[in-house]
């Protein structure tokens, strides 16, 4: 056992499959030398080459894209994007090729890669180093989509990513890099893709979020059970495909729930996990569904007071879930 | 008699190449033609759907590359690359199962007619985004170095697609790190309705290599022999690991930018002019003075391969689409099955 | 009056926009001498020139970035992009850029920029000439998301568009392009942007639908009558920002709704719709909120079957109202 | 006496810029780098939020294109150029009070620090995705064009940006419809911890230049007089429709990429001799040459400008941030006001 942050788990995890097998290769902005602008990959280029951990320019576009093209010959390619925000450029290489190569080849050729992306708020980014931008991905058939909330999650999924067979895109949420802790166990681990996790159980009300309002929402639950407020908290950690079987047994159960977004709420992944639950199971429903998420404005604005306004929090959790509660 | 077999000994010696790649290179070209007139053909009288793209006039630029790869070399093609799928050897009925988007197309039935690949042959399905491949074939390169492989990748696009951001990248990354890469230009003049010098301020496509830090060579595209030796050239110089070429061919399409564009943006004289250029006329007057080929042997040739097409084209027909639950299949590996919908 | 079909319609918006004001100028691929590859922009070269209506280089991130730049200083550009499976490339552009410029500088800058998207299925065009992608949009604050179904509609709202001084993403269905016709007024009108339009009221059941969904609708109306269901049915029209009130008024007064998009479900403007529903007018609910949206897989395989199976159409419609209905 | 002013007045003349002109560069100069140094202080001691770029050693290449435009001509630029804020005239509280993102900033604190715009002043606040300002300004150019203005564009970026795919797109059609633009590169040799042997193939970036159809220079980026010449030499061509410009300025950022990057990725001796290199002396060993300028003006000019950054740093800080509804304003027009949510 170790105490391992949550970007330890990350490098390590990288550290490992690469060791274990020579078909996985990163290549990043800044990734080599300086080991990431987070130090990710640092001591990674050291220990496996220049070849292996290649510090690319700065083309997003090819970053992924010849991604994709090593991954067709044979490769299992960890690119990363420097921040989710920079993403943007290499959409056309991530959703016409990666998520369709499978798709349109009737299975012929496929694309093993893995795509770490560093996102998230609460970090004084402002407009252009806090984004996400999960739901693009989330509405994309062929793609995966992982964000873990802890370093256990972090490790043991981003490992599952890498030796599986499909195009993953992987949200390590800035905030969390430094901030949270945990005992990993030394031997060889993985997480299954596809499944949340049941964080708490409870009987009153489902809470269901990802990534750093996972966070968010275990603070909230201390003072609900002050309340008397018994909260099930699912962290979701696969977005695509998500896990509705978990999801649904528990509000079967609790017949309340609220869901927990960073990112805006209009369009984000919340909306669909909200909707899939009225639609499917409707009559264990005693109160709506309730979403808390970032607000409708450009994901996220500079000044502390204006950040701090735009992100959920536990107060508003709190307020959200005594309203459901009280319906 | 024995002068003149000296004579087209010494012309096929000027040449350079072999007789053997010479008929090879013929060989494909012509069928090439062949079989992009009856898709037109075809097209034309509604026997599969979607739309053709026709490579008519500017086969040697897709034949001359490919000819001599192996398998396991890679090709990232756009949309007139039938060439390429024919020399590089995908039999006639997948390729033409692939356009009539049937059942026993390898693909069944999901992709685009005229988005020719195969993983067994080394050629990727292109998507539809121009130069999208440019990336990927620049990927493959890529891995092939980290491998330690000797093979190459070669990629093929328009000069319209020379314009995309991403193109610029993958050549740039390529010139970099001197990857085992083949870059082929095909300027065929025109995007859809757009002329070239609406395209780039530069007259040669080639000459972008500069930017790169690697060599660009503009040639006549018609020329198959020509355009082969430039090509192979290149790709030997890649597989020894000395760095990418970019090559452009000057050519032109013959038809509409797909079978459904009158392409009355084109002087018509512009269009005569090129037919002139024709790289099957050429390439069998070559032939002709070496003593290579005759009106015989080469109507015998056209028998033949028209028959095979016509082979293929009737045991494609016979084929039924695939049932409508394929949809579902290939999204994911098998752990991720997709979930039906039932109303 | 005049007998006008939905791309007619399209483009006498701009050549309208374009005499009552020399601000507005075209850019795109293929628009100018040849008219577009659909022919909407058919004639606009001769009659406003080469500076008006630009022939750009297979260029999407300059034909949206530099119609950013144009509109910061004056102008009002309408770009198109050929095909919404095309857009990918000027992710970058619409969203760090037109979305946020107002916002970013505190409204100094202002990006009035109409972007024409061809877009949508059942015309055989595959993976590639079929995507429509408007969830990516309507997830994004700051972006104006419009699509209309009818000639007046898009006639109506195109001017709005070009008027407005918001980045619009304007989508127009291939589908409808010369399928319908209307007759258009031949006065100056606008059709205002962010109200829906109810058309045809009813009482048993909403539907809500957009884009030649709506059209696919209106099919299934007819036999859902002939079986005694009265169907109140709304086209969106605006997608961002969506017109709630309308949409919420009609399912309070309804207590049962399906809602019906072309593309894949999960993900889609209408898990928004069906979210929102559920949180905000759940009372009213009598049954669970319900989607016929296309398959979840990569939009769309080619092979003729494979799309009609991919695509909802009035059959499917029918089933789930009945089944709604039925509840 | 006589004698040296005469000497004076003949290099003045070689220089072939006006006495108001090199005063005005100067001032410029300095006062970019006076300022510059002040932020980091303060960023250093934690006296505002975020993150801070510091273009100490490279200012010679934003001051030195901007002194002289109009108002109406328009700067796209990335992370570097507060030389090109203080040069275009925003006013010292204006800038200060974005980079505290405080409510008095014309932002209202909604951008990033060193984002630095204004509307009035034609600057476009950077995105921070880069080569993003590079694509904007090129359309800002071509609007000029369609308006028949005869403003022009001013882009800014480092080497690194010019591998983005946006940047190729950009210049490609700049090219095409010889845009009344000018692209500045400056190549300072590293992009955060990547050098530029890793960015290209090549040596210089203005080569790029060449698959564009318009000329590319490299000149030395610290020498403002020779940069302002060259610069503005370009911009008059572009303001008469003759078209864009690549100029590649060869400078240095002394310290790390942004304040937190302690840039041990670079060899000392490197740092030590671009240091020696500081476009800020070299100015002014001019104007001792010139008789501009003597230490005791020197230090008068430095007190003044030291009081009128503390002045506005003063200023600033005594604003609060905007009240948290402000994340609510900007939006959209007012037609589209955003709903606000409660819990
Ligand atoms: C990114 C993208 N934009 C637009 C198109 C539509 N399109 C298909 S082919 C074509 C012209 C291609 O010109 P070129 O690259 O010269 O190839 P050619 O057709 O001449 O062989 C265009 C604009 C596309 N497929 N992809
Ligand atoms: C599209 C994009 N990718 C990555 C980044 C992160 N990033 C910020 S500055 C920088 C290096 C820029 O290098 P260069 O263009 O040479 O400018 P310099 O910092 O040297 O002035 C990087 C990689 C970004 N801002 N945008
Ligand atoms: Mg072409
Ligand atoms: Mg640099």
């Amino acid at each position: 056992m170790k105490t391992t942050t949550y970007i330890e788990a990350i490098t390590s995890a990288m550290a490992e499959e690469m060791a274990r097998d020579e078909s996985v290769f990163l290549i990043g902005e800044d990734i080599g030398l300086y080991g990431g602008v987070f130090k990710a990959t640092k001591g990674l280029q050291d220990k496996f080459g220049k070849d292996r951990v290649i510090d690319s320019p700065i083309s997003e576009v090819y970053i992924v894209g010849g991604s994709i093209g090593a991954a067709l010959v044979g490769m299992r390619p960890v690119p990363e994007i420097q921040f989710a925000d920079f993403i943007t450029p290499s959409m056309d290489q991530i959703i016409q090729q990666a998520a369709k190569i499978r798709y349109r080849t009737g299975g012929q050729w496929t694309c093993p890669m893995t795509i770490r992306v560093c996102c998230g708020g609460e970090v004084g980014g402002g407009l252009y180093h806090s984004q996400i931008n999960e739901q693009w991905f989330f509405s994309q058939p062929g793609l995966i989509v992982l964000m873990p909330a802890t370093p256990y999650d972090a490790k043991g999924l981003l490992k599952s990513a890498i030796r599986g067979d499909d195009p993953v895109i992987f949200f390590e949420h800035k905030r969390l890099y430094r901030s949270i802790k945990e005992d990993l166990p030394d031997e060889d681990f993985t997480v299954p893709i596809g499944k949340a996790a049941i964080r708490k159980e409870g009987k009153d009300i489902t809470i269901v979020s990802y990534g750093l309002m996972y966070h968010k929402s275990l603070e909230a639950i201390e003072s609900l059970e002050k309340d008397g407020i018994s909260v099930e908290l699912i962290d979701m950690r696969t977005l695509l495909p998500w896990d509705r079987e978990t999801i649904f047994e528990s509000v079967k159960k609790t017949s309340r729930v609220v869901l927990v977004q960073e990112n805006s709420k209009t369009g984000g992944v919340m909306a669909e996990v909200g909707a899939a639950i009225s639609e499917e199971i409707f009559d264990y429903l005693d109160a709506p569904v309730t979403r808390v998420c970032g607000l409708d404005v450009p994901m996220l604005p500079f000044a502390p007071p204006l950040e701090h306004f735009f992100l959920p929090n536990a107060e508003k959790i709190v307020k959200a879930v005594k309203k459901v509660i009280d319906y | 008699m024995a002068g003149n077999q000296a004579n087209n000994k010494s012309s096929l010696k000027q040449i350079g190449l072999s007789e053997e790649t010479i008929m090879g290179l013929y060989g494909n070209l012509l069928k090439t033609r062949l079989l992009d007139e009856k898709l037109r053909k075809l097209f034309r009288q509604g026997r599969f759907a979607g739309t053709y793209f026709s490579a008519v006039g500017q086969e040697a630029t897709t034949v001359g590359p490919t000819y001599g790869l192996r398998d396991e070399d890679i090709i990232g093609p756009s949309h007139r690359e039938i060439g390429a799928a024919v020399t590089k050897g995908i039999p006639l009925v997948e390729i033409i199962a692939q356009v009539f988007a049937r059942r026993n197309s390898p693909d069944k039935g999901k992709s685009h007619p005229c988005h020719y690949g195969s993983r067994k042959k080394g050629i990727i399905h292109p998507s539809s985004t121009l130069a999208g491949q440019t990336v990927l074939a620049t990927g493959c390169a890529m891995a092939f170095k980290i491998q330690k492989k000797d093979n190459v990748a070669l990629a093929f696009f328009g000069e319209g697609a020379t314009s995309r951001g991403g193109w610029h990248e993958a050549l740039n990354f390529a010139g970099i790190h001197k990857l085992p890469i083949v870059y082929i230009c095909q300027n065929n003049l025109w995007a859809e309705s757009v002329p070239a010098t609406l395209q780039a301020a530069i007259e040669h496509f080639a000459d972008r290599a500069k930017a790169y830090g690697f060599p660009g060579v503009t040639i006549d595209g018609n020329d198959i022999f020509l355009v082969h030796k430039i090509a192979a050239d290149a790709i030997a110089k890649a597989r020894k690991g000395e760095g990418p070429t970019l090559i452009e061919c000057m050519t032109y399409r013959w038809y509409g930018h797909s079978e459904i564009d009158p392409a009355n943006y084109r002087r018509q004289d512009e269009v005569e002019e090129w037919r002139k250029k024709d790289p099957v006329s050429r390439a069998e007057k070559s032939l002709f003075d070496f003593g290579l080929l005759t009106n015989e042997k080469r109507e015998a040739l056209v028998e033949q391969i028209d028959q095979e097409i016509e082979a293929a084209v009737q045991e494609v027909e016979a084929v039924p689409y695939s049932e409508p639950e394929e949809a579902y299949r290939d999204v994911y590996s098998d752990n991720f099955p997709v979930r039906r919908v039932e109303y």
